[in-house]
């Protein structure tokens, strides 16, 4: 047992730590900024490329920017997690859930201080080996550079403001939460600025031929890259905190032998898993906008992202993605033992996993693949006459939408695993009603607004023929179809239908978005390509408008519905909780593998078409050295955090259990 | 045991990627560089005729037609680079005392061009690894790999680079942006500028704000469009690159009057010339006999004459905050 | 059965979008499936041109004479609408084609020429449609109130069935009775003596079919396809028509006898790895021996060289079959391949010359100026195998590789066969590129020999070289068990083609097949004998645990373990 | 510890169906999915019409699907405890050979692996005829001098467009239809003899993904000009830089695409 005080004192330390690397990193900076603003003369003598003792300084780079990298969604996606745990326990007045998430923001101050370190040694790494390109960087991030340090002390302090105040606030919790949310605004801002650095290097803005850079430093921070990053990045801390949670339980549940320190670390990792896979559905939507900006920026780098060398690394991205939709629903059935009710539901769990593993298998398959020469003789040319479309984008667009209902839907009969007895809607209150009313109608303005937008498209603007605006009739039908769907679902929930209408809307969904439309995008490829993305946003505004009926119905259809027995938390596989952990891993390996190919597209250029990389190390590496790297990057990272993990279990109070009963969340 | 458990299977499934990733690699290729993967005959093949340059001086056989240096195929009664480097070697290893190997003749013809220089040449051949060609040690090797290939078997493992050629590559050239050489005093600079009778006196024909005359363009965000290089030709050099809609016009009045000066407005019947001196003159056209767009700008030549180093710097300093 | 179900729906659900290509129409000409006929009024005129002026143009020529500006450049020559004579009709020798069968040529296409299938393409509207504009280049031919195609339409029964070896046998005999060899050949390969006499009416020179090229028939080699060919005859070609020399069971019975001669079937080879099989004496120096027998053949394909000036877009042969042998020493090919001429003399520049022959000119406006007599240059054929074939995973270019990929070449020539004062006609060369010929290997280490013959229209010709030879990295060195990538050239000299001129196939490779080592088994015993060890331990194991009471769920109880 | 074992709630589906156990039915999915790859999907490709032979799905996609329904089918099993033990029980009981009757019956299973591992080793030890498999990247990086490029005659539209085009349509019958095909389909008189088939303009997955630049590129540069990626080794593409001036390739490149029917990709510049 340790005192308060020393606790206190520990966690001060802590703080110094990261203060002082924090203000070690930004003095390196102050200088070598100051430097490249002066020495003129000198500019000529810096290296372009050094070497340290010897190690590839490219990989070197490559291992630093990574690990630091992953060390800062922690301390971003585990305080937005905490916040968000901590509001449902607010709100629910579930106790366990503040524990959850003053548990994990003991984490953070660890934690934090890493990524200073490693923020520290990326510095010094880049201006170590790269000294001209990091002089180039910093002569025109310069001032963002301060801000950034002033954030990470604003950071320090608010973390210190949220963790400390706990106890304090704990009577005035929406106070504390604001606290928490204010700690998420500059962490927030802090990689903000961050992604401004890296998408500045593949879309540079206002820079001369002689690459000279003409603008400000907020026209270089404001590059187009840079909000799609950010979004992309955001999300993806999210998926990767409630992952992390996840595998912390898991491995917990794993060693614990009393049914109730069970209970609680399951009771975890169920809302870890939850939080990770629900800020996992928006996340292709993101990337596809990230990929559509880089296909606007230079259509050459999309081109070597979607068809080039970069081809087979999204083949292993969709691989890993797959698998964490896979094993996230898998995680849900194997939970659906511990709920009561669950028989009922079991038989349609087949339909979904073969949705799931055939559309997975839709994602994996490469447009060409590898042939031995007799069975190219065979198919007569490079591409399979079937197996071909597969790997064409309507494709992946209409099986990654399927993936993401089916999740979705899966997620739905776990809700309602061990309810019965519902209260019809139409006796329910006013508020009820105007829920389901209000989600019908903000889907009715969304799918209205794109469907105006199809319907006004004029062909001119995309540089088709004007007889091609015949394409974009079928999808502005569908999209009315839909409205018609939504008015009829919300006309049969009220009517206490709400089965009814959700199993409709989803099927529409399922018919318009993944059927038709999917199938519809081949055409179109073929007559009207530009007309394609219209297609992916129309699919995937159908899709959200389905997330956000269907939820809107479910909660008020299940409220206050009976249970068929309390949930029997910590009654669940070893094999689920092994499901969780591979869910951190392959998360981890996901993020190592997109930051490969964020750098990589730049080819042998550190800042694209401006700064082109000279030294030996200016290639693109192979599948097989990128997975080492990311492998050992992925292994020294989870060793870490389980250092800190184990650091930080060894200065808190042993856990005391609280009686593990209640409603599944949320 | 069972704490043991978690670790191992984390460790199963990093393989199991890093096992994707081979799988992937084998079917898709390795390393992607600017000029394939590595150290190959083919990328020497490419360098050779490409990057390297060397055929702006080499012919191989009967390819190229370059006779600057020594044909490197077996053309004209000659054997073919790998056999002559043989040759060579046994040649060089009598003169230095020390025994020489076919590739390390090779090694020294690029890494130090004039150790031996071929009868009827003349010792001109650059370092192929110093700028501008700066080829990498790696192509550097690939280059000789190709020249093994040629009359003989290519292998990498007898290629030894000497320390200077990595030492080169180290060096290397990147895009800097050109910077003044001496920091200025954006605030003089701005009294330079504006001010009327100093040596500069920009402000009679440029505009910068609500300040300035307009004879010549109007500089208010100059900085934001033109890099600092050309902002300096432009005060040393005026007439190199002269904005468009600022040429200055030599007229020929009926009366026989010399006009020269910017033409700042036309219509049919009459015409506005503005003079180096800031002064705007009416004529009519019918007044105008010829007229001739001059090459060279209104703008003073000499101010590389009349301004000081400092005074150019400073006046740089301050054009260079108009963003 | 629901999982079954289910996953079977789910795959046939993924495989419903592949269901959205358009078929492509394959087969014969006779089995194209025509709907109702529409009436081609002026206003389906009208609509056809349109068709036509996007589709038909370039080739048939805006005004329908066949002479459209891309025309000089295709072989066979595309159709002269303004004349009405068409080849494939099922109207009597002479007569107009019945709407349906110009229907039929559209939608199917005519293989082996330029004209493609229009069945995906066009709708069957536009395709009336583009047929009543066609008829409209001919309408006072077409639009004759006295005379009416469709009575001309030739009386079809159903081929004779049975006896299949008899028909044959009667079909062979009225091919010869018929005197059909006489430009089709004894052994049907278009061989006749009468061939290179013959010209179509429009005076361009034209060869008689090779009956073995089934899938080349421009009307399909369907029996019923090849019995309405020689009934109606090929308007327009010296094909004339058989309905009143032969009876109709004669017709049908050589139809039958054609139709069976086509050795690939319609298949497709798929092979890219010729087996070489080992012989432990010597090899065959006879182009007959029984040893090649025992040796499998592969027929590759054969294209034009179209990626570097002069190109050839119209080489005269279309296939080679190979096969290798090879003992402890040696190497040996024999190579095969249709050719309607033996050609063995060597190249006459000063013709050349003479006939106006330029090098620049690529295109077959070559082919139909000439170039058909005996001998203008010698045919040849030519193995082309990389120079440093074990060194790097790239194959040099398909066309004589490049300077830092080297090729071999094994070059045969029939006019050195025939030369008393020639040693040997095979020639070892060297290729770096096309830049410039390649170059012949000194005397010293010309080591390849070989022969050939001409017989009924087909060269045979076997090269043999030694495996290995003393010049190391500067020679080709083959070994036993390695697999070589390997290109075949082939010359038609009567068909003008020299020098870059040729056919040519994509790489190949022979497998020198060895013996498999005994080491082989063993590894998969060792694996068998792991596995099994293994297994025991995980026997053990799950006893043990048995024993201990854990399997219990499992229906194992340490009751029923005591037994 | 068996306390804590959750009492099983009772399946309507454990997976047994007709009297058979899990473990069979999962063999049987397994064995169905791998006949309709094997043999469904290359008579679906001739029964649809998109191919003329059966089409063979090759050895790598093969491995994919059938990873993917092992997958899905370990999934399935073990994602609930009755249905985990049900599908373990036969194989468990196969390994805990019991003594007495039956004994040599029961011991048949055993007799899987061995083989199993039997037959994959001999699959590797045992020399194929099998060439090496060929993998090929269709889009290379575009080279940047490339990308810089713009058709000239991009902006053109209505009639004088359609003269362009005329033109174009003239040039490629001339010089691309011998190996592309009078259509763009990738099948003229020349594609039968070549391994890497011309690329077919009508796919949806060839010209119409690309920008006008990149066929741009591959026309002037050809298939000696691919960088190694691409394996330049097998394409029989010329380099047209010398006989086709730069305005004809572009004419060219719109003729196809007016001739394939396709659109090229256009940078989206135009949305921000």
């Amino acid at each position: 047992m340790v005192s308060p005080e020393a606790r206190r004192l520990r966690s001060t330390t802590y703080k110094l730590f990261a203060t002082a690397f924090v203000g070690l990193a930004a003095g390196l900076l102050v200088p070598e900024s100051l430097w490249a603003v002066q020495g003129g003369d000198a500019l000529s003598r810096i290296d372009d490329v050094r070497t340290f003792f010897g190690l590839n300084p490219r990989n070197t780079v490559w291992f630093v920017a990574q690990l630091h990298l992953l060390f800062a969604a922690f301390v971003l996606g585990v305080p937005i997690f905490a916040v968000i745990v901590e509001f449902i326990g607010w709100r629910t007045g579930d106790e366990r859930y503040d524990r959850l998430a003053h548990e994990f923001t003991k984490l953070l101050s660890a934690a934090f201080a890493t990524t200073a370190a490693l923020g520290g040694l990326l510095a010094f790494t880049l201006f170590g080996l790269y000294p001209r390109f990091a002089n180039y960087f910093v002569g025109i991030f310069a001032p963002s550079m301060y801000v950034y340090a002033i954030f990470f002390f604003l950071e320090t302090a608010a973390l210190y403001l949220y963790y400390s105040s706990w106890e304090r606030l704990r009577a005035r919790k929406g106070l504390h939460i604001c606290l928490g949310v204010l700690l998420n605004v500059v962490g927030t801002s802090l990689v903000f600025i961050g992604n401004a650095w890296t998408s500045f290097m593949m879309t540079p803005v206002r820079v001369a031929d002689d690459g000279e850079f003409l603008g400000t430093t907020l026209e270089a921070v404001m590059n187009p890259l840079w909000m799609p990053l950010n979004i992309h990045r955001l999300l993806g801390n999210i998926v990767f905190g409630g992952f992390v949670v996840g595998a912390y339980a898991a491995v917990k549940f794993l060693s614990s032998t009393t049914p109730e320190r069970r209970a609680h670390y399951d009771w975890m990792g169920y809302v870890g898993n939850f939080i990770g896979l629900a800020a996992m559905i928006p996340i292709p939507f993101a990337g596809y906008y990230l990929g559509r900006e880089i296909y606007s920026a230079s259509p050459v780098m999309g081109n070597n992202m979607m068809g080039g060398a970069f081809s087979w690394t999204f083949i292993m991205q969709a691989l890993l993605v797959g698998l964490l939709y896979i094993i996230g629903n898998y995680y849900l059935w194997s939970g659906m033992n511990r709920i009561p009710g669950s028989e009922r539901y079991q038989k349609y769990i087949k339909y979904f996993n073969v949705i799931l593993i055939v559309c997975v298998a839709i994602w994996l398959t490469p447009r060409n693949l590898p042939l031995s020469g007799s069975e190219q003789l065979a198919l007569g040319g490079q591409v399979h006459p079937i197996l071909g479309y597969f790997g064409l984008m309507a494709a992946k667009n209409a099986v990654v939408n399927f993936i993401i209902l089916a999740t979705f839907a899966s997620f739905l009969l776990y809700r309602r695993a061990n309810k019965t007895d519902l209260v019809p809607i139409s006796q329910q209150g006013r508020g009820a009603k105007a829920v389901v009313v209000g989600a019908g109608l903000a889907c009715l303005l969304i799918l209205g607004w794109y469907a105006v937008e199809l319907f006004t498209l004029a062909p001119e603007s995309m540089d088709l023929a004007p007889e091609k605006a015949v394409w974009f009739k079928l999808p502005a039908v569908l999209l009315v179809v839909t409205m018609t769907t939504v008015v009829v679902c919300v006309g049969l929930a009220l009517r206490d239908r709400g089965h009814v209408a959700q199993a409709l809307y989803c099927g529409v969904v399922a018919t318009a978005s993944v059927g038709v439309l999917g199938v519809y995008g081949f055409f179109v490829m073929a007559a009207a390509n530009p007309f394609l993305r219209q297609i992916a946003v129309a699919q995937w505004l159908i899709l959200i408008t389905a997330l956000i009926l269907v939820t809107a119905i479910d909660v008020v259809l299940f409220r206050g519905a009976g249970s068929r027995g309390a949930i029997r938390w910590g009654h669940v596989t070893a094999r689920s909780q092994y499901a969780l952990i591979s869910l951190c891993v392959i998360i981890v390996l996901t993020m190592g593998l997109m930051g490969f190919i964020r750098s990589g597209l730049r080819e042998n250029w550190h800042i694209y078409g401006v700064m082109r990389d000279t030294s030996a190390w200016a290639f693109t590496p192979s599948n097989a050295e990128m997975a080492w790297m990311v492998g050992m990057i992925t292994l020294v990272f989870l060793a870490a955090v389980t250092f800190l993990f184990w650091m930080v279990g060894l200065t808190g109070k042993e856990f005391a259990p609280a009686a593990a009963t209640g409603e599944p969340v949320p | 045991m069972n704490a043991l458990k978690p670790p191992l299977f984390t460790v199963i499934l990093v393989g199991l990627f890093i096992w994707s990733g081979e799988v992937v690699a084998r079917v898709s290729g390795g390393s992607v560089g600017p000029l394939g993967e590595g150290v190959t005959v083919e990328n020497g093949e490419q360098l050779f005729w490409g990057p390297g340059k060397c055929s702006t001086c080499h012919a191989v056989g009967p390819l190229g037609s370059s006779v600057r240096g020594p044909n490197l195929g077996g053309a004209d009664g000659r054997i073919e680079i790998a056999l002559r480097a043989a040759e060579r070697a046994d040649e060089r290893s009598a003169d230095l005392g020390k025994e020489m190997r076919p590739t390390e003749y090779l090694v020294e013809s690029i890494a130090d061009p004039g150790a031996y220089v071929v009868e009827g040449f003349k010792n001109e051949m650059p370092k192929v690894y110093e700028p501008p060609i700066s080829l990498v040690p790696d192509q550097v090797a690939s280059v000789i790999l190709y020249l093994q290939s040629i009359g003989g078997a290519p292998d990498p493992s007898l290629i030894t680079l000497p320390p200077e050629i990595r030492e080169a590559a180290r060096r290397g050239t990147g895009v800097v942006a050109w910077e003044p050489y001496l920091d200025g005093d954006s605030l003089r600079g701005r009294d330079l500028f504006f001010d009327p009778e100093g040596s500069a006196a920009c402000a009679k024909c440029h505009t910068v704000g609500d300040q300035g005359g307009s004879v010549g363009p109007e500089l208010t965000s100059v900085a934001g469009t033109r890099t600092a290089r050309f902002i300096v030709t432009s005060i040393v050099q005026p007439s190199q690159e002269i904005a468009s809609g600022y040429e200055t016009y030599l007229l020929q009045t009926t009366d026989g009057r010399l006009l020269d000066g910017v033409l700042s407005g036309e219509t049919e019947d009459s015409l506005w010339l503005t003079t180096a001196d800031g002064e705007v003159m009416a004529l009519a056209q019918s007044e105008v006999a010829r007229r001739l767009e001059q090459e060279v700008s209104l703008m003073p030549g000499n101010l590389s004459d009349v301004l000081t180093v400092t005074e150019l710097h400073d006046l740089l300093a301050f054009l260079r905050t108009l963003r | 059965m629901p999982r079954f179900i289910t996953l079977l729906s789910g795959l046939a659900l993924g495989l419903g979008l592949a269901g959205i290509a358009p078929g492509r129409a394959s087969g014969q000409w006779l089995e194209v499936r025509v709907g109702d006929r529409p009436i081609l009024d002026t206003a389906m005129v009208e609509a056809g041109r349109a068709v036509y002026e996007e589709r038909c143009w370039f080739c048939h020529g805006e005004d329908g004479d066949g002479d459209g500006p891309v025309a000089p450049y295709l072989w066979p020559r595309p159709r002269d609408f303004l004349m009405a004579s068409f080849k494939l009709r099922t109207t009597a020798s002479g007569e107009l084609p019945l709407d349906e069968d110009l229907y039929r040529t559209i939608t199917r296409g005519i293989p082996g020429t330029s004209m493609p299938e229009w069945g995906s393409t066009l709708t069957e509207e536009e395709r009336w449609q583009v047929i009543a504009y066609i008829k409209s280049f001919a309408a006072d031919l077409f639009e004759d109130e006295v005379f009416d195609p469709y009575q001309q339409i030739v009386e079809r029964g159903d081929p004779p069935r049975g006896g299949a070896e008899g028909i044959l046998e009667s079909g062979r005999r009225v091919f010869e009775e018929a005197d059909c060899w006489e430009c089709h050949g004894a052994a049907a390969r278009g061989e006749g003596e009468k061939g290179p006499e013959l010209t179509d009416d429009s005076d361009f020179p034209i060869w008689p079919t090779n009956l073995t090229r089934g899938w080349k028939f421009r009307g399909g080699n369907s029996v019923e396809d090849v019995y309405m060919r020689i009934t109606t005859g090929l308007d327009g070609t010296p094909m004339p028509s058989y309905s009143e020399t032969l009876s109709e069971e004669e017709r049908w019975q050589v139809a039958q006898y054609v139709a069976s001669l086509d050795p690939e079937g319609g298949g497709r080879n798929t092979e890219v790895v010729i087996s070489a099989l080992r012989v432990d004496g010597e090899l065959p120096t006879e182009l007959d021996d029984p040893a090649w027998e025992g040796a499998p053949e592969v027929s590759i394909p054969l294209t034009g060289q179209a990626t570097f000036a002069p190109r050839w877009q119209v080489p005269a042969v279309t296939d080679i079959s190979v096969q290798v042998l090879y003992n402890a020493d040696e190497v040996a090919l024999r190579l095969a391949w249709d050719d309607r001429l033996a050609d063995t003399l060597a190249a006459d520049s000063a013709r050349a010359a003479k006939e106006g022959w330029s090098a620049d000119d690529t295109y077959p406006v070559l082919y139909r100026d000439g170039f058909r007599a005996r001998g203008f240059f010698p045919d040849a054929v030519e193995v082309m195998i990389p120079l440093r074939h074990g060194v790097s995973r790239v194959l040099p270019h398909m066309v004589y590789g490049s300077s830092g990929q080297p090729v071999d070449l094994w070059r045969w020539e029939a006019d050195l066969q025939y030369d008393p004062d020639h040693p040997q006609p095979v020639t070892e060369l060297r290729a770096g590129g096309t830049q410039h010929p390649p170059e012949a290997h000194a005397l010293e280490s010309q080591l390849a020999t070989g022969a050939g013959d001409w017989q009924d229209g087909r060269w045979t010709v076997i090269i043999r070289r030694p495996l290995s030879t003393d010049h190391g990295a500067r020679e080709v060195q083959l070994e036993s068990g390695q697999i070589v990538p390997i290109a075949f050239h082939v010359w038609d000299g009567g068909n003008g083609e020299t020098g870059l001129r040729m056919a040519l196939s994509s790489w190949y490779f022979v497998y020198l097949r060895e013996p498999i080592p005994l080491t082989s088994y063993f590894v998969v015993l060792l694996s068998v004998v792991i596995a099994c060890v293994f297994q025991l331990g995980l026997v053990v194991w799950m006893r043990s645990r048995a024993r201990r009471g854990l399997l219990l769920e499992y229906g194992i109880g340490s009751s029923k373990m005591s037994e | 510890m068996a306390t804590l074992q959750p009492t099983p709630p009772p399946l309507d589906d454990d997976g047994t169906v007709g009297g058979l156990g899990i473990l069979p039915w999962t063999a049987i999915t397994l064995v169905g999915v791998y006949a309709g790859l094997r043999f469904g999907i290359p008579w679906l490709a001739v029964l649809v019409g998109v191919s003329a032979n059966p089409a063979p799905v090759p050895k790598f996609a093969m491995a994919i699907y059938m990873l993917c329904a092992g997958l899905g089918a370990l999934v399935y099993v073990s994602s609930e405890d009755t249905r985990w033990r049900a599908f373990l029980t036969p194989i468990v009981q196969a390994f805990v050979v019991p003594h007495g009757g039956g004994r040599a019956r029961r011991l048949l299973p055993l007799a899987i692996i061995p083989l199993l591992v039997a037959w994959i080793t001999w699959g590797q030890v045992m020399p194929s005829t099998q060439s090496p498999p060929e993998g090929r990247i269709q889009h290379p990086g575009l080279p940047e001098q490339f990308a810089k490029l713009e058709n000239p005659f991009g902006v053109l539209k209505g009639p004088e467009r359609n003269a362009i085009e005329r033109e174009g349509v003239i040039l490629y019958q001339k010089n691309c239809r011998p190996c592309h095909g009078t259509k763009g389909t990738g099948d003229g008189p020349l594609a039968r003899g070549l391994r890497l088939q011309p690329v077919d303009f009508t796919d949806p997955g060839t010209i119409a993904t690309v920008v006008e630049q990149y066929p741009f590129w591959r026309i002037q540069k050809g298939g000696i000009g691919l960088p190694n990626v691409a394996t330049p080794w097998n394409s029989a593409m010329p380099a047209w830089e010398d006989e086709i001036e730069p305005d004809a390739i572009w004419r060219i490149i719109m003729a196809e695409h007016g001739i394939a029917g396709t659109e090229p990709r256009k940078p989206e510049g135009s949305e921000r």
